[in-house]
């Protein structure tokens, strides 16, 4: 009986509408795309896109050149040198991310005792010229003042959590 | 006008370069079949022109049992060149000089 | 007309020089396509449409397949197999000649009584070739047709008798037995007492 | 008009004739385009998404824009391949796909070439479509472009069989090698329930089946195998060449679709026949029910490659070999009965 079944199932190629059976309803299920420059999915306040460096609010850099994040970084993609600055402080003279070397893991954001080193929720940025990998510390810091309030939100949403 | 003796000729000339074939590249059991084939299509034309010029269909049925032989013919014979490629490792004809498989 | 079997015909004899003067077997293989194509057209100027279709379906589709197929698959050394070229030339030449020479008294010199046949009758608007070819093959040549089936399910079967090859250690599957399978030819499921705590 | 006047007659037929050859090649071409597109919007919307739709108003200018990427890249010949025969192949396996469409009725009454033995000659044609891909694998020099190539001509070879004994037994139905004739056997009576694929069902799915094994597309793709063998037969080409073969495997498919069409579903034969007479709307036939009846089958081409993995190489030739040719000759079998005994309403 179960071998007559069988044949009849092979030659009625039973399996093989199931199949397309299948993926024709599919074909009118609804669609999962997001039109994306035009709709974006949800972000977290988590998410590590491009770095950014932080002042205090009374235009202070936060770095104090402390390179615990240098020492962290697992794809050794920061490069620091440092300096006692005018008023007899420690600053860096050098504070360089390698985006190409960069993972985003966020680990210099974790290491970082004050809070300088941040990775923001920018995610859409490009290159156009060779070295423009590199992130400077100016451009840390453009990108730090330009962007603070969101950062800072971020940072009061996830404070619950650290 | 195209005649009866241009196609006549057009198949002879097919003919020897068939012949002449097989006698320049003896060595080869490949090209030995192509130039069989050439020859058997010599003698297809004759075929169908004379069955053309001559207004009996028999030519043309000839020809068609002239395909199914050659076609059988064909596949035999590749079949042998396959398996004496596989045991020689070679088609050259003068190297075929042994009765054992 | 006489244009188009100029054509036709130089461009097929090029193509038979070809077959037998290529270097490379594939070339050669391609050559004969071409020639048997050519030969197709003829053909067809002169009326034989159904077998110029045949030429082409049976002989380019299939035997000439066949022929590239098994030109490519064997790894055949050029240079050796062509060496004798030059040295049996002369021989081909002169066996050439001779047949052309016969074969020149055959159509020119003697006629063969065939002076008359040299005017080409137009075949009515309502010929059909295929038709009246059939009716000649399933009445008079029955027997003749039903050899030649017989021939080519011979060939078929010495073809792959030959080449067949039974590789000892193969491991094949049966597909229709995987696929057939069902839960209970696989698991087992036992039912146990659960064993008194000691 | 009066320059149309001028022209001997002989030139009027010739152009009137150039004229329909090229109508005919655009509109497959356009066809072709535009199933590249459908094709990914169906598999699209098939796996939840939407497909192409950036390029003019729903994607629909889409096909242009890849033609026109493929025809401004380079086309890069391999050192060490037989370039004559590199560049000629993309065209040989193109040419048999447009020249086929020379005997195919498209509606009641025109044939571009009404000739008798108009089956032969798609046979004859679909049968050459192999040498480009042959030639193609073999001139690259390529390991994988020539295991493509092989795969490719054996696979075809073997299910050109079951597709010829597919056809003679809708030789048998109709009486005629005409693929005009072929579909007027299949008219009058039901509509619908009087087309040859009711009697010759499994032949009809044989066909089919055979087909997409020839136009090696999925699940029968093993000759150009992605995942395997890179892209087989054509891993080398690039630029102009590489988008002949992807138009010639294309318009093979729409071939093949309207072949399908023609032999089995009665062409441009409207399904309403019987239900509404012949002089009314739905019932009169025409080039719509022709095309309606090809774009279902290019639909069930793109939805079997949505659905289907791909074959193992050996089941490909079991299937052909073992599977498909002794059910076509049993079929033939029956087929001469059911016409010796007259079985209404087909063969009555």
């Amino acid at each position: 009986m179960q071998a007559v079944r069988n044949i009849l199932k092979t030659f009625f190629l039973v399996e093989l509408f199931a199949g397309l059976r299948l993926t024709l309803r599919n074909l009118f299920k609804p669609k999962f795309t997001v039109h994306y420059p035009e709709e974006k999915t949800p972000q977290s306040p988590r998410f590590r896109g491009l770095h950014a460096q932080r002042r205090y609010a009374n235009g202070e850099e936060r770095c104090i050149a402390c390179k615990l994040c240098e020492a962290v970084c697992p794809a050794l993609a920061i490069t620091i040198e440092s300096d006692v600055a005018d008023d007899g402080t420690r600053r860096t003279t050098r504070y360089d991310i390698d985006l190409f070397k960069c993972i985003y893991c966020g680990f210099c954001e974790e290491a970082c005792p004050v809070d300088a080193i941040v990775e923001t929720r920018i995610h859409e940025y490009h290159m156009e010229r060779r070295g423009e990998n590199i992130m400077t510390k100016d451009k840390l810091l453009a990108v730090g003042d330009k962007y603070e309030a969101m950062i800072a939100a971020d940072k009061a949403a996830d404070a619950r959590y650290r | 006008m195209i005649g009866l003796s241009h196609y006549l000729t057009l198949s002879a000339i097919l003919f020897l370069l068939g012949v002449t074939g097989i006698f320049i590249n003896r060595r080869n059991v490949i090209l030995l079949l192509m130039c069989i084939e050439l020859m058997l299509l010599a003698v297809n034309f004759n075929f169908v022109a004379f069955s053309r010029f001559l207004n009996n269909l028999d030519g043309q049925i000839f020809v068609f049992f002239i395909l199914t032989v050659a076609a059988a013919e064909a596949a035999i014979g590749l079949a042998i060149l396959v398996v004496l490629f596989r045991s020689k490792n070679s088609i050259n004809v003068d190297e075929l000089d042994s009765m054992k498989g | 007309m006489e244009i188009l079997f100029y054509v036709f015909a130089t461009v097929l004899v090029g193509a038979a020089i070809g077959v037998i003067t290529a270097r490379n077997p594939v070339h050669s293989v391609l050559y004969l396509v071409l020639a048997f194509f050519n030969s197709a057209v003829l053909w067809l100027l002169l009326e034989a449409e159904f077998l110029a279709i045949v030429l082409v379906l049976v002989y380019v589709g299939a035997v000439m397949v066949l022929f590239l197929f098994v030109v490519m698959m064997l790894d055949v050394n050029v240079e050796s197999v062509k060496s004798g070229f030059t040295r049996y030339a002369p021989v081909g030449v002169l066996v050439m000649v001779i047949i052309a020479v016969e074969l020149a008294q055959v159509i020119w010199v003697r006629h063969m009584g065939l002076r008359g046949v040299g005017e080409l009758t137009p075949m009515p608007a309502d010929y059909n070739n295929t038709r009246e070819l059939g009716l000649l093959l399933y009445t008079e040549y029955f027997y003749a047709f039903e050899l030649a089936a017989v021939i080519l399910l011979v060939a078929i079967v010495a073809a792959i008798s030959l080449t067949m090859r039974r590789r000892p250690g193969l491991k094949a599957q049966d597909i229709a037995r995987q696929v057939g399978v069902r839960r209970e030819d696989r698991v087992k499921l036992v039912k146990m007492d659960a064993e008194e705590r000691q | 008009m009066a320059i149309w006047e001028s022209i001997p007659e002989q030139f009027q037929m010739v152009l009137i004739i150039l004229a329909q050859v090229l109508a005919v090649t655009i509109v497959v071409t356009l066809c072709v385009a535009y199933l590249t597109l459908a094709e990914r919007k169906v598999i699209g919307y098939i796996q939840n998404r939407i497909g192409p739709n950036r390029v003019g108003p729903k994607g629909l200018l889409q096909p242009f824009a890849d033609v026109i990427k493929l025809l401004l890249k380079e086309v890069v010949v391999p050192s060490s391949a037989n370039r004559f025969l590199f560049v000629i192949a993309p065209l040989l396996s193109i040419t048999p796909a447009l020249a086929a469409w020379a005997v195919m009725p498209l509606f009641p009454g025109f044939t571009l070439a009404n000739i008798n033995a108009g089956l032969l000659y798609v046979l004859a044609l679909t049968s050459l479509g192999v040498y480009g891909v042959i030639l193609a694998g073999w001139a690259s020099n390529s390991k994988y472009a020539f295991l493509g190539a092989m795969r490719s001509a054996a696979q075809i070879v073997a299910y050109e069989i079951a597709m010829g004994f597919a056809l003679v037994a809708v030789v048998m139905a109709s009486g005629s090698l005409n693929l005009g004739e072929i579909v007027e056997a299949q008219a009058g009576g039901a509509g619908l329930l009087n087309w040859f694929w009711l009697p010759l069902f499994p032949l009809f799915v044989v066909y089919f089946i055979s087909g997409v094994a020839e136009t090696n597309r999925a699940p029968f793709d093993v000759a150009e195998g992605e995942s395997e063998i890179v892209a087989g037969f054509h891993v080398e080409y690039s630029g102009v060449t590489f988008a002949i073969f992807f138009l010639a495997e294309y318009a093979n498919m729409i071939l093949i679709s309207a072949l399908t069409a023609v032999f089995f579903l009665g062409g441009w034969l409207s399904p309403f026949q019987g239900l509404f007479g012949e002089d009314s709307v739905l019932g009169a036939p025409g080039l719509f029910w022709f095309a309606l009846k090809t774009a279902f089958f290019l639909f069930c081409f793109l939805w079997f490659r949505a659905t289907f993995p791909r074959y193992r190489y050996d089941q490909i030739m079991r299937l052909g070999w073992k599977i498909f040719i002794p059910v076509t000759i049993v079929w033939i079998f029956v087929l001469g009965a059911m016409i010796a005994f007259q079985v209404p309403p087909w063969f009555a």
